[in-house]
């Protein structure tokens, strides 16, 4: 039997590696490495090598569904796509169209995302948001502020050319761990490698510099951090001089914030902030990774600014080996932002207030009033649903009933819709209160581009057919779109890019040809024979008078702290062997068989207090509710902190909706919590 | 052939185990330990030069071949008593034995094909002479930390 | 080169019933079946398959089937798919094709046109069952007359004797040597024939000398071209010599074992290097005549001081009554011929389908021309070739035989399902190979009681049939062909049988 | 059936895996581990054919014999007492290392022997990064 290669891009984290699936008698048998792929050099993470396993799983959507009585009747696509115009076409009428929301999703396509806006803009609606308001929603606020530009300044292979490395609220080793071969390669080469996180992980055990803050202590951190480069005179006067704003301003702010004073805050010894200062100030090229540790905070703007004024005053960006590097969860959450599926910004990072935005897409898109915004975001829109703002919502993809913050709440917001469709390919959380439901196809069952963490768009290709009748959701949107009588004609994924090399300027010379020749471009690429721009900020930034921005931030608490009745702080994140929200890791047998429960990370001389065991059943609970889960002892994590993985429905109802206030992300890494054995 | 493992780089995703288990048709040969939450390690055959399990092995189906120990799964009749006589205890039996086969077939063993961490290694030499440099810069910038 | 040839059987899993045990895969020897570890389930290659259905058998779920393959050439009358695939090997190898067991081709098989009569009304049937009935058989010269000594009561016989096999049922295991067969399918057979009562022939590969002490009183040894296995014990310790001339499946020719099947035990009986070719000539070098051949029986009645019958087994071909009587002549005591359905571990196809004659023609014309000659008393017959039942048993006898071999019958009792894949020393079942692994398949208890079992139930049937045709004695039988009758044969062969047409 | 010499079964159960139609049945509980040959009339001979000690052999079928038995108290690990093996299958295994390597491992259970071979690997790298921390 025949056996063929279909290269694809794994659907899991934003690294962004390609294998290939092996497809034989039409069912995908087997994965084969990609060795000369420029991210992972053909490695893949447990994650990757489990990603077959989702594609031909029993519990897949095969059929459109539709409530009824107490359960589900399978329906077909005229009369599922009949029941969406209705419920959504009701709402519009009865309501007006800002009644309606859609969130896209950041595991779809480019071209599926562009849609999805574009569908939510021509109904009428400003409320279109993907899942990184989750994430990353502060490094696009942050550093499109200072920067001009919200996406990694440099490429993951180049973090090899650097010589040190700050890793700051990221367990990378973890959650993209090809990137740690990239560090590796840096450590041969003698980088040295400062890492903050209030846990001990993995990725710590890379560190030559551990600095183990307090949760939600980021920016005293960095400020100390910076009090001490410009204290020592580490700081590059040039660059300053010649390349940004605002540094006076900065200077004045963190004059008194002496290492001292954040290690007070912080926790961490006032030497090691120190060291740490000197080490990221002094080497001939520095660089910043960082992900949900900055940015998941009620001050993730301040940390995402403070994290780029570090580099700033240093100089390190716009160089091989530097930068600012926001690592992005979801394989498509930087191609969704880039595909204006945001709520202040059309695509392209165009901002939706501008009128000049709105008369531009009014003239590609031919439609006279396209709706201005921002919106209300992903997190906002189950508010607005709980207080009857929202009356019907088209969920492609997400699964908020999961991942938001205060999950029980969020069900039942939910609930309360007049009309709820969602579209993905299993029964998520949130399908479960839909009335329509609409299978869809994986990753590999449709051909798309991905925008990876570090820009870089892969044509990914379709190895095998959806199970049952599921469709990609390109298809379903244009069925969608069309039954509500818009225009929607794109017989495939091509036609849907040709139109996004017309929009987005950034995306102009990405053409489905090029993806197909040259397996993946790095935007912005703004014409057809330009090589793309792997490092950003070479020659100045997208900022008025092409200099970047020094904010500077104030050190605020977190929004929740240490009380008598709560006296724990309650972080989540992250483990390997699992994917958010788990609906595709949990289905996994590799994956699950291995990491089957979910547990609480415990400091051994809390758990004593408490007359907790390793492995006893705990309860842990918030102001907003109470989990099981099973105790995990280790010294890897400070006393007074407890952490959880945010892959298991228990997590999310603990956390909570405190977010920032500019980039309404919610606060989950912080919560104040109680923990009491069961017995 | 076998392959070798850099502790220093190894972060615990445990890749190995689940290539190793697609592979072999869910059953893996590779095993990543947890030591104090401070360091991990997979656990493969060594191909011992003189292979216990071979030497324990009543019918064959163990066997070194040059430098590998090669497992025939036609002669297992899975008695264990390679399992038992494995002294890092990385042979497995359940109903038929199942060991490391370096991935024969393929141009290298999926582990080290897939290790995002780069820890992994069908060449000694490659991996101390890494570990040499990068012990010689981190003694040069010794000051400095 | 890839091979033009269909495979000859496809082979049918059920996929619902298989367990995926494996024991197909272990079973054959051939590599048909395999275990796909990474589907869990088993594979096969029909290309290997010899349709001994072992697998069949033992497949704990019943969920194989192996059945002729189904493909097809363009019908031909001329071009029959046998013969376009034997040309096709043939184009690919280049050499002789091989085969085993007894030629398959559609001769008349005679016995199927033979009836027997039966006792109504005037001479009455007799009841085996109330009845004594008589299947001792003696083979061996017979005086031309008998003079006795009668003094009060007490009968004695004057004349000296000469030396007989004395069977209890006219039934013989036929030369099958240790080489060719299994040591465990041969001791089976020994093991068998001391148990009822007959005899077992160690065909030409000598009797290894542990099996002697136990197993001589039941054993006729040959002395074949190749002299292989032959000294002086070895032709004592056993109650008849046989010097073997030709075999059915293959006249005219010699037979070769190849060094592959040479083991050590094989070759310490045989009295060869370990893994060399055992070669036996086509012709004995010392036989080129009937006087030589003389000189030889006389030469074996010496070693063996008188006391054995001698036997000559020749192959039935075109004027082999002539040359029996030659050989009667010479001083044999037994002639065994063997017909044109004959067995053989290896033999070239081309021969052993298109040389020879049947066995049912040839028994009745060595009988009828050795009575012609006078000289029937002096050997007795054994008919070798073919013989699949108690039926074809009793109607030799009535042609003029006085006792049969059975090969392929004695080996089917065993297991064997006739695959025809002898010659290459791969037997599922243990029977016609030397590889330990298996051979050890072969239970010697148990193989040799399903051949007890089958001389037992032979030897009943007969004697039914002898007491419907009211005969008490399968001596009042032999050569009786007042009691056979023949049906669709032609003229000329109701000549040669010497029988009358049904209802004549 | 099998008849079965119980001085030479060393309880590892190869005739219980290759038996195709599942007539060796085996019990096992924390403490023993049982064989029990049914009174089989398949001759396929596939368990005596794979026995590493030759403890089996085929008979005729007798339906007046006992089906054969046997039973191995499972020896226990030296470091975590859990019972692994039957005692025999160890010695077996002792006997037929290399005689250069030392042997008093084989009496500890697989997963221990694999938690020293972790402990002993990592050990610097652990000492290490609890430097590096502290």
């Amino acid at each position: 039997m025949t056996k063929v290669l279909v290269p694809t891009i794994c659907p899991y984290c934003g690294a962004g590696c390609g294998f290939f699936v092996a497809v034989e008698r039409e069912r995908a048998v087997g994965i084969e490495q990609m060795p000369y792929h420029p991210v992972g050099e053909g490695a893949l993470c447990s994650k990757g090598n489990a990603s077959l396993e989702i594609l031909h799983h029993q519990e897949r959507l095969t059929s459109p569904l539709k409530r009824k009585d107490d359960g589900w009747a399978k329906i077909s696509w005229d009369e599922a796509v009949g029941l969406v115009a209705r419920g959504i076409g009701e709402a519009m009428r009865d309501y007006g169209p800002e009644k309606i929301a859609l969130l896209a999703s950041s595991k779809c396509t480019n071209e599926e995302n562009y849609l999805i806006q574009k569908l939510a803009r021509l109904l009428g609606t400003p409320h279109i948001d993907n899942c990184a308001r989750l994430c990353h929603a502060p490094s696009v606020v942050g550093l499109n502020r200072t920067l001009g530009a919200a996406g990694m300044t440099n490429p993951i292979p180049d973090i090899a050319n650097s010589r040190c490395i700050f890793i700051i609220g990221s367990n990378l080793a973890e959650n993209h761990p090809v990137v740690s071969r990239w560090i590796h390669r840096a450590k041969d080469a003698g980088a040295v490698v400062i890492v903050a996180d209030p846990r001990a992980t993995p990725t710590s055990w890379m560190a030559d510099i551990f600095l183990q803050l307090s949760p939600g202590t980021d920016v005293a951190l960095l400020k100390g951090i910076a009090h001490q480069i410009v204290k020592e005179g580490l700081i590059d006067r040039g660059y300053i001089a010649e390349r940004t704003r605002g540094f006076e301003e900065f200077e004045g702010s963190v004059g008194e914030f002496t290492p001292e004073m954040a290690a007070e805050i912080t926790g961490v010894p006032a030497e090691d902030i120190i060291r740490a200062a000197r080490a990221y100030a002094s080497s001939p090229a520095s660089m910043i990774l960082y992900s949900m540790g900055i940015t998941q905070h009620t001050t993730g703007t301040d940390n995402v600014q403070a994290v780029s004024n570090l580099a700033l005053i240093t100089g390190h960006i716009g160089r091989a080996g530097t930068g600012v590097m926001p690592l992005r969860g979801q394989n498509n959450v930087q191609g969704a932002c880039d595909m204006g599926a945001l709520v202040e910004f059309y695509p392209g990072y165009r901002r939706a207030d501008d009128p000049g935005t709105i008369d531009l897409f009014s003239t590609a898109w031919e439609a006279p009033a396209l709706p201005t915004g921002p919106g209300l975001t992903a997190t906002e829109m189950i508010g607005a649903a709980a207080s009857g703002d929202i009356r019907a919502m088209y969920i492609v993809g997400e699964d908020p009933a999961n991942s938001d913050p205060s999950s029980l709440s969020v069900k039942r917001a939910l609930e309360g819709l007049d009309f709820l469709v969602v579209q993905d390919i299993f029964m998520t959380a949130t399908a479960l209160v839909a009335d329509v439901v609409l299978p869809a196809a994986a990753w590999a069952e449709k051909e798309g581009s991905f925008t990876n963490t570090e820009r870089r768009v892969q044509w990914s290709s379709k190895a095998v057919e959806p199970p049952g009748s599921a469709l990609p959701d390109l298809e379903i949107i244009c069925l969608v779109a069309r039954s509500l009588g818009l225009d929607f004609d794109y017989p495939d994924a091509a036609s849907v890019l040709a139109e996004i090399n017309r929009t987005v300027p950034q995306y102009a010379g990405i053409t489905r040809e090029r993806l197909g020749k040259e397996g993946g471009l790095v935007w912005p690429c703004p014409s057809c024979d330009h090589p793309g721009t792997p490092i950003l900020h070479s020659s100045g930034f997208r900022l008025a008078d092409g200099r970047g921005s020094i904010v500077p931030v104030h050190y605020r608490p977190a929004a929740e702290g240490e009380s008598l009745e709560y006296p724990f702080l309650l972080t989540t994140g992250r483990i390997a062997l699992h994917h958010n929200a788990g609906s595709m890791t949990r289905r996994s047998p590799s994956l699950i068989g291995r990491a089957p429960d979910l547990f609480v990370e415990i400091n051994p001389a809390d758990a004593e207090k408490l007359g907790i065991d390793d492995g006893d059943l705990v309860a842990v609970s918030t102001e907003r509710g109470e989990t099981e889960a099973a105790a995990r002892l280790t010294e890897g994590i400070k006393r007074g902190v407890v952490f959880m993985p945010f892959h298991f429905p228990g997590t999310n109802i603990l956390t909570t909706e405190a977010a920032d206030p500019e980039a309404r992300i919610p606060e989950f890494k912080v919560s104040a919590c109680r923990i009491a054995r069961r017995d | 052939m076998a392959f070798y493992v850099d502790i220093t780089r190894c972060i615990g995703c445990r890749s190995c185990e689940v290539a190793c288990e697609r592979v072999h048709g869910g059953r893996g040969h590779v095993q990543v330990h947890f030591v104090e939450d401070s360091a991990s390690v997979p656990l493969f055959c060594h191909h011992c030069e003189e292979a216990s399990c071979a030497a324990a092995c009543f019918s064959g189906a163990l066997f070194k071949e040059d430098t590998r120990t090669a497992f025939d799964v036609e002669k297992c009749t899975g008695c264990g008593l390679c399992s038992l006589a494995c002294p890092f205890g990385v042979v497995w039996t359940d109903k038929i034995a199942h060991k490391c086969d370096l991935c024969d077939g393929r141009p290298e063993p999926t582990c080290v094909a897939t290790c995002p961490a780069d820890a992994l290694s069908t060449d000694l030499d490659h991996l101390s002479r890494r570990a040499r440099s990068r012990g010689a810069r981190a003694a040069a910038q010794g000051g400095r930390r | 080169m890839r091979s033009f040839v269909f495979p000859e059987f496809e082979i049918i899993r059920d996929e619902e019933r298989c367990g995926s045990c494996r024991g197909c895969e272990r079973q054959c020897a051939l590599g048909t079946h395999a275990y796909d570890p990474v589907a869990d389930r088993l594979v096969s290659d029909d290309r290997k398959c010899a349709g001994c259905q072992r697998c069949v058998i033992f497949c704990p779920q019943k969920a194989i089937v192996v059945r002729p393959s189904p493909s097809f050439y363009r019908p031909n009358a001329s071009w029959s798919r046998e013969k376009i695939e034997d040309l096709k090997r043939q184009a690919e190898t280049g050499g002789v094709l091989l085969t085993g067991c007894g030629s398959d081709k559609p001769f008349r098989i005679y016995w199927d046109h033979i009836l027997l009569n039966a006792s109504q009304v005037t001479n009455p049937s007799i009841d085996p069952l109330r009845e004594p009935m008589e299947l001792r058989t003696f083979l061996g010269r017979k005086p031309e007359m008998l003079e006795i000594s009668r003094e009060g009561k007490e009968v004695e016989i004057k004349t000296e004797l000469y030396p007989n096999l004395t069977v209890e049922t006219p039934i013989l295991f036929s030369a099958m040597s240790f080489g060719a067969i299994s040591y465990n399918a041969f001791k089976s057979l020994a093991t068998a024939a001391c148990r009822s009562g007959t005899y077992f022939n160690t065909g030409e590969g000598g009797l290894p000398r542990e099996m002697r002490g136990e197993f001589g009183r039941c054993a006729i040894v040959q002395v074949a071209s190749g002299r292989f296995g032959i000294d002086a014990e070895y032709l004592n310790v056993a109650q008849a010599v046989e010097i073997k001339v030709g075999q059915g499946a293959k006249p005219g020719i010699g037979g070769h074992l190849p060094g592959e099947k040479v083991s050590a035990a094989v070759a310490e009986t045989r009295m060869i290097p370990q893994g060399t070719d055992a070669i036996s000539p086509a012709p004995h070098h010392d036989i080129y005549s009937i006087e030589d051949l003389s000189t030889l029986i006389t030469a074996l009645k010496e070693a063996t001081n008188y006391e054995k019958p001698i036997s000559v087994k020749i192959a039935a071909v075109h004027n082999f009554a002539a040359i029996a009587s030659g050989i009667v002549r010479a001083g044999a005591d037994i002639i065994a011929i063997d017909g044109l359905r004959g067995g053989t571990g290896a033999a070239p196809k081309a021969i052993r389908d298109n040389v020879g004659i049947p066995t049912e023609l040839a028994i009745s014309s060595l009988d009828r021309r050795l009575r012609e000659e006078g000289i029937r008393n002096r050997s007795s017959i054994i008919a070798a070739g073919g013989f699949r039942s108690s039926s074809d048993v009793i109607k030799a006898i009535a042609l003029g035989a006085d006792a049969v071999y059975i090969g392929s019958a004695a080996l089917i009792a065993m297991g064997c399902t006739l695959c025809q894949k002898c010659y290459t020393g791969n037997c599922n079942w243990g029977i016609c190979t030397q590889n330990p692994r298996l051979s050890g398949r072969l239970n010697v208890e148990i193989a040799s009681q399903r051949l007890s079992n089958l001389i037992s139930a032979w030897s009943h049937e007969i004697r039914e049939m002898l007491g419907g045709m009211g005969i008490n004695a399968l001596e009042s039988l032999r050569g009786n062909r007042d009691h056979l009758r023949g049906v669709g044969l032609y003229e000329w062969e109701l000549d040669v049988l010497g029988i009358k047409g049904a209802g004549e | 059936m099998i008849r079965v010499d119980p001085r030479l079964c060393i309880g590892c159960l190869s005739c219980s895996n290759v038996c195709p139609s599942q007539n060796i049945l085996r019990t096992e509980t924390a403490e023993e581990r049982r064989i029990r040959w049914k009174r089989c009339r398949e001759e396929c001979d596939l368990c005596v054919e794979l026995c590493p000690t030759e403890a089996l052999t085929l008979v005729p079928i007798d339906e007046s014999a006992p089906e054969p038995e046997v039973s191995f108290p499972l020896a226990g690990c030296r470091i975590c007492g859990r019972r692994y093996a039957p005692e025999p299958m160890l010695r077996r295994v002792e006997a037929a290392l290399p005689k250069s390597q030392t042997s008093e491992w084989v009496w500890d259970c697989p997963a221990c022997r694999r938690r020293a071979e972790a402990e002993r690997t990592t050990a610097e790298t652990v000492a290490a990064r609890r430097r590096r921390r502290v």
